[in-house]
């Protein structure tokens, strides 16, 4: 099994007037072909920066890469001219974004929306590109595909859209298909359906996928592999049923125990775990360990208060960033 | 849609019922006589006969119901200065010459300030988009007299390239049309730039990025096409400013257009063809801003179901 | 058990400290100082004005007095402007004539925001079948020229002085504003401190004077300065059409009007108030983009 | 037995479509609450799910009588609140609040915390300028800040700070009843746990009745004693949380409580199970 | 893509530049058929106004009457010396109050028919027919029952038509009778409201006979073409009576209002000849320094009028008579060699040497005027000065401000457009006037027409000035047709005005002048006279 997709150390900062934002400061993954790898954090956190800066899609300025390299397939997409990377979008490496309702132009038929990159990518002609996407749509669920090509995008329902965006994106049949919350816009009926569809199509046309989310109940849903990020950085990374079995870092520990559990019948009469205090500032992070100041293990006098922990492999693929992993804390304290 | 379009076709009616009730309201109001014309004193027996041949002498209601009367059958009643003309003569000979002006003042705007919007919405900040938005903001700001003054002198007067005034080839229609074109041509500029800046934001512009499209297509189908919405809305205003706003180009020109009847109208007293202006103006800008809504629902098929 | 009666905090929960400090007017005025074609014609457009109000009274030129020995001078450094044909100095009437150009342009904007607040308001904030007949009505007027209705309320008042001349171009100019007011109101209206504000049993009228017209305030700052220009240009127009203020004031508009005929042998004359004009309808249309780019919070800082 | 603090029967709220040639008539309803009924006793919470467009935010707007219902009765603490005039309205709306889930929209932007919070007691005449000042800092005090804050404006503070505030606001009068709107649906995790557990806190110390509103099942669970399910603006199920949750009797719950994705791989192949098989039951719902 | 909208303005710019070059061209072109012109007897001028109406009957104003007299023949036309000159009337007898023109019998419409005596008839009637309704009607009162038809209610109407005392005795004979004795009505057949309508075509074509695809004329040129606000064309009668000694075989008319634009047409040699409409003042200065410059005398008289009830005391009008710098007012701001008026009747008219009084100076006499100003009892020191908002009434109000302010006199000046502006000068003129601007043309060449304005009934006197002296004296001056006995008692009416005994109800300024801007090649032939008309048949285009 071979590697479709490795980012070293990827830094994307934002230069702003107010000063340089380090949005992703020093992200290390990556994604076998045909898995999914779940990053998974809270808003600010830097996982949607992460993708489209695979993507080379954010506005620059103010955001630039500073460093690191991001290869696809063996190609280094980071220093790709503008005309390059065109083929690479929406060929061989795709996305699907988080609010359906903007992300189609709204002017435009659905039916000209998938054209368009079917023309583009392949080169069929008008007939053909018609007939395709009408088979993707019905892919993708869409029931009576062929009328609904004519339609414009208000007229479908969010989930629907999400559908469409979907079909836009597998179009040219990508190798990575990365998904950028493609269902926090959505109800949760809505949500399981995209889900199940997004899994469905990744088996079948045997892509790779990122599937970017802060809901952990959606990575340990479709995720292969589960990445962890807080304030810029990779905080843990693991399989997903080792990450949820075994959380290392005081945040994923944290996180799992500030949410409500569905199925938990004590519920009301208890209080939850709480995480006090905020993600540091971006602009100007603490130098030492980015969680230190939230984290219940961190000490006076601590290393991890001084200087930043490093991505270490506690397991075999389970690395984490952090002075205090579970599995240390646990030898210490029993 | 059609019968949105029905529907505002027929609320036409009571406006323009308002503005002329409006117009005439107020053109009672205004002191003067419309047959004095000269320094020389009317015999009251003239003013007489005068009023009589323009209805003048009738109670105002009579009068008001004479011209709706007059306007539903197409007929907008005589001049009371140009005795050899009624108003739908005016109307008829003079008002193409000011839609002529006006569509070709809109042409120097579309071809110039489009282009110069898009632009410097293209390189935001760069030398050239500080450079066409000064020469919009300037063509915006300098009053037209000055413009029109200036480019007679020098285009025309001095360097003869150019008639100075007229409307008869179409070297006499350069200047004028591009002195009236300058004020549109600056604001579609500064809207343009605006609307497209916006539009490069959108989620769906990504999207489009992100499909892999070539930069040329995200650009012309993607930004340009959803940027330039909001220019077909500005259009309607603009067309009754264009169209007005001619007075003063029509007079420097010396463009036989109808802008500056208006002016001549109210201070000559000639009530009929002031109120003949006024409702055809009303009745163009109602129907220009119609026609947008019907493009805009064109461009934008959101808005179709909601005017159903 | 009363809220307030419970000493500190519940639970012992700290919600910590604000992440940010300073006024939403400190962080668009910073926003605005950013922008430097903004700031200078904020600059340039004080300047003007201070030399409007400065120069007449330290100038050693009576700006009424005639001496036709001195008539048509170019720019020199007794009249750096030059002098008309009544040998008046240019520099003096100039300033005179911003005067009461700007005063106009703001009289008149004023009014303007006046009249279109008013009316915004209340069809926004009634809603309802009241707003639809505003709504049609404004309908009606909108898109009408302004410039020939101003023409018409000249011509009806009868005399032309300063006030006239404000309600003449605030007459036929108020149908944006007033729409634009009723936009805002309608969205504000929707927004949940509104409705909290509704639950808690505030009365409409705070409502409308606390929570609905100080949040049009930004849009109202850039209106004056969106309209501004319309009305100092289209005070320029009436002048030019000889509907001005009369002598011996002056306007900008009225002094260009004085210049065009003469404008071959002294061209000065015309130039200088036009350019005036233009210069602060420039330096109105900076600020209003600075403003609006300081003021929208759709604006991400950059 | 006494009577429920807050009982609603039959509520239906339906707006008016209006078209028409020339005239706008009303040509149709969209029912968004079409005959709802619930109680809450004095002190309990009772947890009102559903998925966008079911009918739940009109429902919490139309017992505040923010949107006046259609048809059906509100009974609060033994009056009727749909009658009411506009100033006897105005006396209720003392011991009924609401929390929103915007903490962006929610509060003025023009007004300083301090005046934000300090509105209620203001509008009620409560106390002397004074006392309203010191019951301000007491609020704020209350919700987790220190007093110091008041003349701060909402947008220097972060979402859960601002949701605090709205908290603080809601409870100047000290009401009864308090609406929770998806208090916490535009948080992150981390803090939403913060805010969830606030309520919590606030009602055990001050007896407070909560109708707390949201599309998260999870959240829901764990702030409820009962639980009503919306779809299509009718209640589908009502029962005791814990019921509700463990033996739910309607299929749409059953398919809702399915789709939710839960943090553990394993629990989660069971659910993707229970889900497909539940699909049909949702696509007819 | 990057090049793609560069290109596009590019493209605009080369359009644009290829237009301008384009328009380069042909403007030369324009230019060389305008000096090469002499052979092609084509005379491109440019006339000030778009003309109301060139119905005789209707029109009001110098255009139209202008283009009036160049397509239609009068009955008689103004010789150099202002005398009558036989035109279409051959000759005529003045028996007392009864006036007979004899008309040649080689007038013809320009559709074959012969110009009758009964044209004439016709006519004069219709224009005095109330249902016409014509503003100039009272230009014919002089004749016996005219006023009282034009007078008639409808159902009179016919009665009293035929009482109007003009006859045609036969198809060549005209015979009218006149109310008083009326020396100047000979002259006055050269005003436009006397020529004839061809009567099947007036009554074919309804309000649309002057259209130039209707028209039916009998002067030396032809309507060819009339574009409404845009231009007038004139092309020679080769019929009519005089042809061959018309050079002219086209007139290429551009209306053009604006003073400035016409100046600039002329200057881009688009125009040979402007109209006499008057050069902008403002640019006098420079234009007056132009070969092609003209300028003719005029029977005009530019004036301010008090209004006697807010000006009581007759020294203070004295005072402010005597203040105003004409020749200053003349050099620095009207600029177009007017002369200074020291009177109501201007010069140049027949009788003038007599008429005219020397009391008022044509510069400021400040002594004098403080003088008189001492002599006021309770003079009015805050007083209004009206004007109309017509180019150069402004400059010449502000010069005025100035001068009385040197005699301790606060001046506000009003502009005021023109319809209201007459509105306020009444008469009687409203309270709030205290000086006004007016300026007088005449309309046929006698004193009486200047100062009949000052009777107590005369619907132009906007003073309040009544002296039933006054009245006496104009009166008797109708029925004097001896010009010596007329013009004794026109220099005593004047010297009631602006004499030293003068009730100085007006204050003039100065004596009207025509200005104009004529090429080389017809500056010799196209003249302008008194009464601001242009004979065309008499322009020839020459060689320079």
């Amino acid at each position: 099994m071979g590697r479709l997709l490795e980012v070293e150390d990827l830094r994307t900062h934002f230069f702003t007037r107010a000063g340089v934002v380090r949005a992703v400061d020093g992200v290390d993954f990556s994604v076998e072909k045909g898995k999914t790898l779940g990053i998974v954090g809270e808003s600010g956190c830097g996982k949607s920066v992460t993708a489209l800066s695979i993507m080379r899609l954010l506005p620059t300025p103010p955001a630039r890469i500073v460093s690191g390299s991001i290869r696809f397939d063996g190609r280094e997409l980071t220093t790709l001219s503008e005309r390059e990377l065109e083929d690479v979008r929406g060929r061989e490496v795709a996305m699907v974004f988080q609010d359906p309702m903007t992300a189609l132009n709204p002017t435009l038929t659905i039916g000209t929306q998938i054209i368009e990159v079917l023309r583009r990518h392949l080169g069929l002609d008008d007939r053909t590109a018609r007939r395709r996407a009408a088979e993707l749509l019905d892919e993708v669920g869409i029931p009576r595909a062929r009328e609904r090509l004519d339609d414009y995008p208000h007229q479908f329902s969010g989930g629907m859209r999400q559908r469409v965006v979907i079909a836009i994106a597998i179009a040219c049949e990508p190798r990575l298909l990365i998904a950028d919350e493609p269902t926090t816009a959505l109800d949760v009926t809505v949500q399981a359906q995209v889900l199940d569809l997004l899994d469905d199509l990744r088996r079948e046309h045997e892509m790779a996928m990122i599937l970017i989310t802060h809901n952990m109940g959606v990575v340990a849903e479709s995720a292969d592999d589960v990445a962890v990020m807080y304030a810029g950085q990779i905080v843990e990374q693991a399989p997903a049923h080792e990450l949820f079995r075994r959380p290392e870092h005081p945040y994923t520990e944290a996180l799992l125990a500030a949410l409500p559990d569905l199925d938990d019948n004590g519920a009301r009469s208890r209080r939850l775990a709480a995480i006090p205090g905020r993600p540091p500032d971006l602009i100007d992070p603490p130098q030492a360990c980015r969680f230190a100041a939230r984290c219940p293990y961190a000490g006076c006098g601590d290393s991890c208060a001084l200087e930043p922990p490093a991505l270490r492999e506690l397991r075999p693929d389970h690395r984490v960033r952090t002075a205090h992993p579970a599995s240390e804390r646990e030898a210490v304290t029993a | 849609m059609a019968a949105y379009i029905i529907r505002r076709v027929v609320w036409t009616v009571p406006v323009v019922l308002l503005v002329i009730f409006m117009t005439f309201t107020l053109m009672k109001q205004i002191e003067g006589n419309p047959f004095r014309k000269t320094e020389r004193a009317v015999p009251a027996a003239v003013q007489a006969n005068l009023e009589r041949k323009f209805n003048l002498n009738k109670p105002w209601y009579v009068q008001y119901a004479q011209y709706v009367k007059g306007v539903a059958t197409g007929d907008l009643g005589p001049s009371l200065v140009l005795r050899d003309r009624t108003v739908n003569d005016i109307v008829e000979e003079q008002f193409p010459r000011s839609i002529e002006l006006g569509l070709l003042a809109f042409g120097w705007a579309v071809l110039l300030g489009v282009p110069a919007g898009v632009l410097a919405a293209m390189r935001p900040n760069s030398r050239f988009d500080y450079g066409s938005m000064l020469f919009s903001n300037v063509g915006f700001a300098l009053p037209n007299f000055l413009v029109a003054t200036l480019l007679i002198y020098f285009v025309s007067v001095k360097w003869g390239m150019l008639p100075t005034s007229g409307w008869t080839t179409w070297q006499h229609k350069i200047l004028p049309s591009f002195t009236l074109g300058l004020v549109p041509m600056a604001y579609f500029a500064r809207l343009v730039r605006g609307t497209m800046l916006e539009t490069l934001q959108q989620d769906y512009v990504r999207t489009a990025k992100a499909k892999g499209l070539r930069r040329r297509r995200v650009l012309t189908v993607h930004v340009l096409r959803n940027s330039l919405i909001p220019v077909v809305t500005a259009a309607a205003p603009l067309l009754g400013y264009i169209i007005t706003g001619s007075f003063i180009v029509e007079n420097i020109f010396a463009v036989p257009g109808i802008g500056r009847y208006y002016v001549t109208a109210v201070s000559a007293r000639d009530y009929s063809v002031v109120m003949g202006l006024t409702v055809l103006l009303s009745i163009i800008v109602i129907a220009a801003n119609l026609v947008v809504d019907i493009l805009y629902g064109i461009l934008d098929p959101r808005t179709r179901e909601a005017r159903t | 058990m009363s809220a307030t009666q419970i000493a500190g905090r519940v639970a012992g929960v700290d919600a910590g400290a604000p992440i940010r400090q300073s006024s939403l007017w400190q962080d668009a005025w910073r926003r605005y100082l950013r922008n430097r074609g903004a700031v200078a014609a904020g600059i340039l457009f004080l300047l003007i004005v201070v030399w409007c109000i400065v120069v007449p009274i330290v100038s050693p030129h009576d700006p009424n007095r005639i001496e036709f020995p001195d008539a048509y001078q170019g720019p020199s450094w007794s009249h750096p402007f030059g002098t008309d044909q009544f040998g008046r100095d240019l520099f003096t009437r100039a300033a005179l004539g911003g005067r009461i150009s700007i005063g106009i342009g703001f009289g008149a904007t004023l009014a303007i925001l006046l009249i279109g607040v008013a009316y915004g308001a209340i069809s926004g904030f009634v809603g309802g079948k009241l707003d639809n007949a505003l709504m049609r009505f404004l309908d009606a007027l909108y898109g009408l020229p302004y410039l020939p209705f101003a023409i018409l309320a000249l011509a009806i008042i009868g005399t032309v002085n300063f006030w006239t001349m404000v309600v003449a171009l605030s007459v036929a100019s108020w149908f944006i504003t007033a729409r634009v007011v009723r936009g805002q109101i309608m969205t504000l209206k929707e927004n949940d401190y509104v409705r909290a504000a509704y639950a808690v049993g505030v009365r409409w009228y705070m409502i409308l004077g606390r929570h609905l017209l100080p949040n049009t305030l930004g849009v109202l700052v850039i209106t004056i300065f969106l309209e501004l220009p319309g009305v100092i240009l289209g005070e320029a127009f009436l002048s030019f059409l000889g509907l001005g203020i009369n002598p011996p004031d002056a306007s900008w508009g009225s002094m260009a009007q004085d210049g065009r005929d003469a404008y071959r042998a002294h061209p000065h004359i015309i130039i200088i108030p036009s350019l005036a004009i233009a210069t602060l309808v420039l330096c109105a249309n900076f600020i209003a983009d600075g403003l609006r780019d300081a003021l929208d919070p759709r604006t991400k800082e950059t | 037995m006494t009577e429920p603090l807050l009982s609603v029967t039959d509520l239906k709220v339906h707006f008016p479509i209006r078209r028409g040639l020339l005239l706008d008539r009303t040509v149709d309803h969209v029912k968004a609450v079409d005959g709802v009924s619930f109680e809450i006793p004095e002190g309990q919470t009772l947890g009102l799910v559903g998925e966008s467009g079911s009918g739940k935010s009109t429902t919490a707007y139309a017992t505040l009588q923010l949107v006046r219902p259609t048809h059906g009765s509100v009974r609060f603490a033994g009056r009727e609140l749909t009658t009411l005039r506009r100033e006897e309205l105005r006396r209720v709306r003392r011991d009924i609040q609401i929390v929103f889930q915007d903490p962006y929209a929610s509060l003025n932007p023009r007004m300083t915390v301090g005046r934000i919070v300090g509105e209620p007691l203001q509008t009620h005449s409560v106390g002397s300028r004074r006392s309203r000042r010191a019951a301000v800092a007491d609020l704020l005090e209350l919700v987790g800040f220190d007093p110091s804050y008041t003349n701060r404006y909402p947008h220097e503070f972060s979402g859960g700070q601002r949701q605090r505030i709205g908290i603080a606001r809601a409870l100047a009068l000290n009401p009864k009843l308090i609406v929770c709107d998806e208090p916490v649906s535009a948080l992150d995790v981390s803090i939403q746990a913060q805010i969830l557990n606030l309520l919590k806190d606030l009602q055990r110390d001050l007896g407070l009745t909560y109708l707390f509103i949201a599309h998260d099942l999870a959240v829901v669970r764990g702030m409820s004693d009962t639980i009503a399910v919306m779809h299509d603006g009718k209640i589908v199920e009502q029962g005791p949380a814990d019921a509700v949750y463990t033996s739910p009797q309607s299929d749409y719950t059953r398919a809702l409580l399915a789709a939710v994705p839960v943090p553990d791989p394993e629990r989660m192949r069971a659910r993707k199970a229970e889900r497909l098989r539940l699909r049909p039951a949702l696509s007819q719902a | 893509m990057r090049l793609r909208f560069p290109m596009l303005i590019a493209a605009a710019v080369v359009v644009a530049v290829a237009l301008v070059a384009a328009g380069c061209g042909s403007g030369d072109k324009k230019g060389a058929a305008g000096d090469g012109g002499a052979k092609s007897q084509v005379l491109k001028m440019a006339w000030g106004a778009e003309p109301p109406s060139l119905d005789p009957g209707l029109a009001t104003d110098t255009t139209s009457s202008n283009v009036l007299l160049n397509i239609m023949d009068p009955l008689v036309r103004l010789g150099d010396d202002l005398q009558p000159v036989a035109a279409l009337a051959e000759s005529w007898d003045v028996d007392g109050k009864v006036v007979t023109f004899h008309l040649r019998d080689d007038g013809r419409w320009t559709n074959g028919d012969p110009v009758t005596a009964q044209d004439f008839e016709y006519s004069w009637k219709r224009t005095l027919d109330p249902k016409l309704a014509a503003d100039y009607a009272y230009q014919l009162y002089g004749i016996v029952g005219a006023e009282a038809y034009n007078n008639a209610k409808p159902a009179q109407a016919a009665k009293l038509r035929d009482k109007v005392a003009v006859k045609a005795l036969d198809d060549r004979t005209l015979r009218v009778t006149l109310t008083s004795a009326q020396p100047w009505f000979v002259q006055q057949m050269a005003h436009h409201s006397f020529l004839a309508v061809h009567k099947p075509t007036v009554e074919k074509h309804g309000t649309k006979w002057t259209e130039p695809r209707n028209i039916v004329t009998n002067g030396a040129f032809k309507l060819a073409g009339w574009k409404h606000d845009a231009s007038i064309t004139l092309v020679k009668n080769a019929d009519w009576r005089n042809a061959d000694d018309v050079a002219l075989d086209r007139v290429e008319g551009r209306i053009i209002v604006d003073g400035t634009t016409r100046v600039q047409a002329f200057e881009a040699g688009e125009v040979d000849a402007l109209d006499g409409g008057g050069l902008p003042p403002a640019d006098m200065a420079r234009l007056k320094q132009m070969p092609e410059y003209e300028k003719y005398p005029a029977l005009g008289t530019y004036y301010y009028g008090f209004n006697l009830k807010n000006i009581p005391d007759v020294n203070q009008r004295r005072a402010m008579a005597f203040a105003i710098d004409r020749q200053s007012i003349i050099d620095n701001v009207a600029q177009a060699d007017q002369i200074p008026a020291t009177g109501m009747v201007p010069q140049g008219m027949p009788g003038f040497d007599v008429i005219k009084q020397d009391f008022l100076p044509t510069s400021a006499d400040l002594d004098k005027a403080k003088e008189f100003m001492a002599k006021a009892e309770d003079p009015k020191r805050k007083i209004t000065l009206f004007h109309n908002d017509a180019p150069g009434h402004k400059e010449v109000a502000v010069a005025v401000q100035a001068m009385w302010k040197d005699i301790g006199i606060d001046v506000t000046i009003k502009a005021q457009e023109w319809a209201q502006y007459l509105e306020v000068l009444g008469p009687p003129p409203s309270d709030a006037v205290y000086v006004y601007r007016l300026g007088w043309i005449g309309d046929y060449v006698d004193p009486m027409n200047f100062l009949e304005l000052w009777t107590s009934k005369s619907g132009n006197n906007n003073t309040r000035f009544a002296s039933p002296a006054y009245d006496r004296l104009i009166a008797q001056a109708r029925d004097t047709a001896d010009d010596h006995d007329r013009y004794e008692l026109y220099r005593q009416a004047e010297a009631m005005l602006t004499g030293p005994q003068g009730e100085m109800p007006i204050s003039p300024i100065y004596w009207y002048t025509y200005t104009n801007l004529e090429r080389e090649s017809v500056k010799d032939t196209f003249n302008i006279n008194l009464l601001d008309q242009f004979d065309l048949s008499k322009v020839v285009i020459k060689e320079v």
